[in-house]
């Protein structure tokens, strides 16, 4: 796989300077600048809202800072989650004084890593709460739905975490809203072609030339099976019946994020969501706020995934707040 | 015939060299079920290590918190996570000691298993390198040599594997294929396995770090 | 080259009924419904923009439709352009009685249709006006520069014309600024692997696994180089440096488009963004408004291009103008 | 014998089924310096055609007309639109009429020939579609008889390919790259000559159309 890059032992270091000189509003903080904050810095206050994880990923994490959203982030190497020193100083950028959410993917290197933060961020008299995003549905059954990994449903969470907060609620609240955000969210996704970590003498999975993988993690982790390529509709109708077997049976309405892992272009994306509207207006869903783009990537991976977030009054307005980052604005 | 800072140091350096060969096994025992980077991880956490020089530290505990803290800027994988607990742990445990009795080394793995577990909420039989280190714990103790001990811990590592090798895994990214990590290593037992055959295969020839 | 699509044959229509779907401010009209128009309709008395061509470059054509960008938009095939009939509708979808300016890319199809397609608005009284993006500086020397195929870069100009028709000028006007744009936006690209039409039996052409081709087209079209991959630095240095060859002397200050051709990941558009501000830097330039992600694609191709648009006093004015579309928001 | 609408038809139908080949070998001479899609865009706009029940229409003028209107919702690139415009061009030449003799196919390509220069601003020269129709205007001048015409139109197109094959192109996609299109046949040209040979062929055979 051919990649745009030089060294790459300076991958990450260069894709953020990259990503801060072209988003000033983006700044690198922390002993080895392994954290983004917003530069305007951290509003008074204000609870904070922080997430973490690997490099690889874009517009996730780190492209989620910004107001209304993320308040800082921190970032570790592709597919590895950050260090236990950028947690650290990711939540003390994030530090207004009213407690810091931590809200990130439910990956046990990532979870110990901000549990040891917190735990240094506590001997600082700094609050935090952990709100872990779990919505792949593909990577365990909903009788243990709390084991599930965090994917790009997570900026679900991000939006009504970051909404919350900039209302000048205090940590409980935001950590409420969060949790409740990932309990109503749930992704598939569908993975066609591999990524390739940078340096890595191969692709980071094998997938025959007509294969397909469902359920297939961000990471390449395995999913539920592994056949023949299908037309998209036929595709869209499994994802959207697995997503929809978990459906709460309070709302009628629904936001819905069809996502491109990497090298899956807006054309099939288009082509997805037409289907997944479709289906999802045929189970008496109301589609509100759909999202169509590379909102959480695998470098070039192949494939896209389908997030649905059953709304309530409380997500649903939190999701129309206005906020604005490099990769997201809602108005 | 004691474990003192120069031990540590020697230890680091043979993990070091062993790392050459090991990145591409341990990458490839990892992509099976999990995301393939288990070498890579520990590669370069050991090069972090490797670099500290813990041999001028004032005594065990700061030269163990040395590792700790270089370790907490250079790695962010569960693997690496659950190493840098295990450093703080040793720490702990050898605060102000200029050396310890090989019969010490025991309840500081031990002590290093209970720190793991507690982090990373592996239960005991999960298939994870916490089996792996209770194993080590248990296979070393008693021994008060460094040959004694190098023999007891690869003896028991060999054994941990075997008996873990057919059963499923109920942790981690492996976890959700319980059924397919049947018959396989799990990545972290295996990297400890090889580690402590590193480490231990010298001293086992009696060709002894200590001082 | 496997894609998430159902038959070939419906690629378009589908592709653009999911846009339509997920972007209600969008919809599809004319006899074939082969033109995308702002829902909203047209405003009395404002020029209208318009562009087209062929589909397979999301967010390009159809996607710059909204507010303070196009009015309406043709669209053809999978890099076919769009029909002399798709042409006429977009025409009549933006006509509010003050003429149309029609700002489409370089290609001869694309050129004789809406030259038609003009012909016949004009016996319906519509005045039309033409302006051609020609940015592609790899398709033509300078003294030719009129022979340029259009690329990434036309996007300023979409930006500059759709603010100068919201502020009511006249299609004189609104036909100046885009062209002052065209002259003043130089593009250059860099391929590293192909894309495939849906339905056509193989990639659309062949790139060995370490080459990378310098300034080839958009559809495949030859450049000026193939040779070995290089890191990036050295690759953005040399891009850099074509584009500063036809540097105009009046200014200081030029936007910068680093583009996705699809499926490089946004990781390695932001290091060649950094290559490319720290050579801006150094020859001088001061960066207004970088553009870095996926803006003119070729479905999954691999590869990136930079355009750079030297701005005056109005252009600039223009490009910060409000604007809103789906892939596009200035505030 | 004359060219009605039936000769027309015919001659759709012709190629029609001709390029089921053709579409690969066109498609393979523009992906040299161009697109590839020569051959593609020509199956579906003569597909288009052949749908067309041109047979039914009122004239001359009319059917040429029906398939120029049908063609202009079905094509977008220029090779397609320089077709549409010719059919515009006969259409007009042969409004009101049922029938024209063969000697008056002649001027009507020249007048082709000329709407495809005006809108297409290729000179004469340029290697294009636009030489080869000059050559058929001039190669068919003054032949009275379907097989006469049949004959001469091959024998022009041959010789048109010859003559261009190694001049350089100075038109549309290939003209960036004049020097490695010295030695191909340009695309457009191409499909002319092989659509010639397709209908013409039949009645060279002695398999005349004419009604
Ligand atoms: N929560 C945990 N408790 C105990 N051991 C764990 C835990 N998580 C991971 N491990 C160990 O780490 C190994 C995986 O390490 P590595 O590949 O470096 O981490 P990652 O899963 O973050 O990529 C597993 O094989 C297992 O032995
Ligand atoms: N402006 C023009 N004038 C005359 N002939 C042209 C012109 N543009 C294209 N052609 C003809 O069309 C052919 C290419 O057709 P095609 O591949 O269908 O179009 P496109 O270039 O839009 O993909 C060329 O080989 C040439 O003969
Ligand atoms: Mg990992
Ligand atoms: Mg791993
Ligand atoms: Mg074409
Ligand atoms: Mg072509």
């Amino acid at each position: 796989m051919k990649k745009l890059i030089n060294d790459p032992a300076n991958y990450v270091e260069e894709m953020l300077d990259g990503l801060c000189m072209a988003h000033p509003g983006l700044t690198r903080v922390g002993g080895d600048k392994r954290a983004i904050a917003r530069t305007q810095g951290m509003r008074k206050g204000k609870v904070g809202v922080v997430s973490g994880g690997g490099s690889g990923h874009l517009p996730l994490f780190t492209g989620y800072v910004g107001e209304g959203l993320l308040d800082a982030c921190a970032i570790g190497n592709v597919f590895e989650g950050p260090t236990i020193n950028s947690c650290q100083d990711a939540i003390a950028a994030a530090n207004g004084g009213a407690g810091v959410l931590c809200l990130f993917g439910n990956y046990g290197g990532d979870k110990m890593n901000f549990e040891m933060a917190s735990e240094f961020a506590a001997m600082d008299d700094v609050q935090t709460r952990t709100v872990l995003g779990t919505d792949d549905i593909a990577s365990a059954k909903p009788e243990e739905a709390e084991k599930r990994r965090g994917v790009a449903g997570l900026i679900f969470a991000y939006k009504t975490a970051g909404a919350m907060a900039a209302t000048g609620a205090e940590l409980e609240t935001v950590a409420t809203i969060a949790q409740k955000t990932v309990d109503r969210t749930r992704t598939i996704g569908v993975a066609t072609s591999s990524c390739q970590i940078p340096g890595a003498a191969g692709p980071n999975f094998e997938i025959g030339d007509d294969e397909i993988e469902m359920g297939m993690g961000i990471h390449g982790e395995p999913g539920i099976w592994r056949k023949q390529l299908r037309p998209a509709d036929a595709l869209v109708d499994e994802m959207i019946e697995m997503l929809l077997a978990e459906r709460p049976d309070d709302t009628r309405r629904v936001s819905v994020l069809v996502n491109s892992l990497g090298s899956t272009p807006f054309e099939e994306l288009f082509i997805l969501y037409r289907r997944a509207a479709e289906k999802l207006d045929a189970a008496g869903l109301t589609i509100v706020r759909p999202l169509i783009g590379p909102y959480v990537t695998s470098m070039e991976m192949g494939g896209a995934s389908i997030s649905l977030c059953f709304l309530d009054e409380e997500i649903e307005s939190l999701l129309g707040a206005p906020a604005s980052c490099p990769f997201w604005t809602v108005e | 015939m004691t474990i003192t800072l120069n031990t540590l140091s020697t230890a680091i350096a043979r993990a070091h060299a062993a790392m050459s060969t090991l990145t591409d096994e341990l990458n490839a025992a990892d992509a099976k079920l999990g995301d393939g980077d288990t070498g890579t991880m520990l590669a370069r956490l050991i090069a972090t290590f490797h670099s500290v020089d813990v041999a001028d530290a004032p005594d065990l505990g700061a030269g163990f918190l040395a590792l700790a803290k270089a370790g907490a800027a250079s790695t962010g994988s569960s693997l690496g996570t659950l190493i840098i607990t295990a450093m703080m742990t040793a720490s702990k445990a050898t605060a102000g000691k200029n050396e310890i009795a090989w019969r010490e080394l025991a309840p500081i793995i031990a002590a290093i298993r209970d720190s793991a577990m507690a982090r990373g909420k592996a239960e005991l039989g999960a298939k994870t390198i916490v089996d792996g280190l209770d194993a080590l714990a248990k296979g070393v103790e008693g021994n008060t040599t460094a040959a004694e001990t190098a023999d007891a811990a690869q003896q028991a590592m060999d054994a941990v594997l075997d008996a873990f090798r057919d059963r499923p895994s109920a942790m981690g990214r492996a976890r959700m294929f319980a059924e397919k990590s049947v018959g396989l290593d799990d990545p972290g037992m295996l990297a400890l396995a090889e580690i402590v055959r590193a480490v231990a295969s010298a001293d086992h020839h009696g060709n002894s770090p200590a001082a």
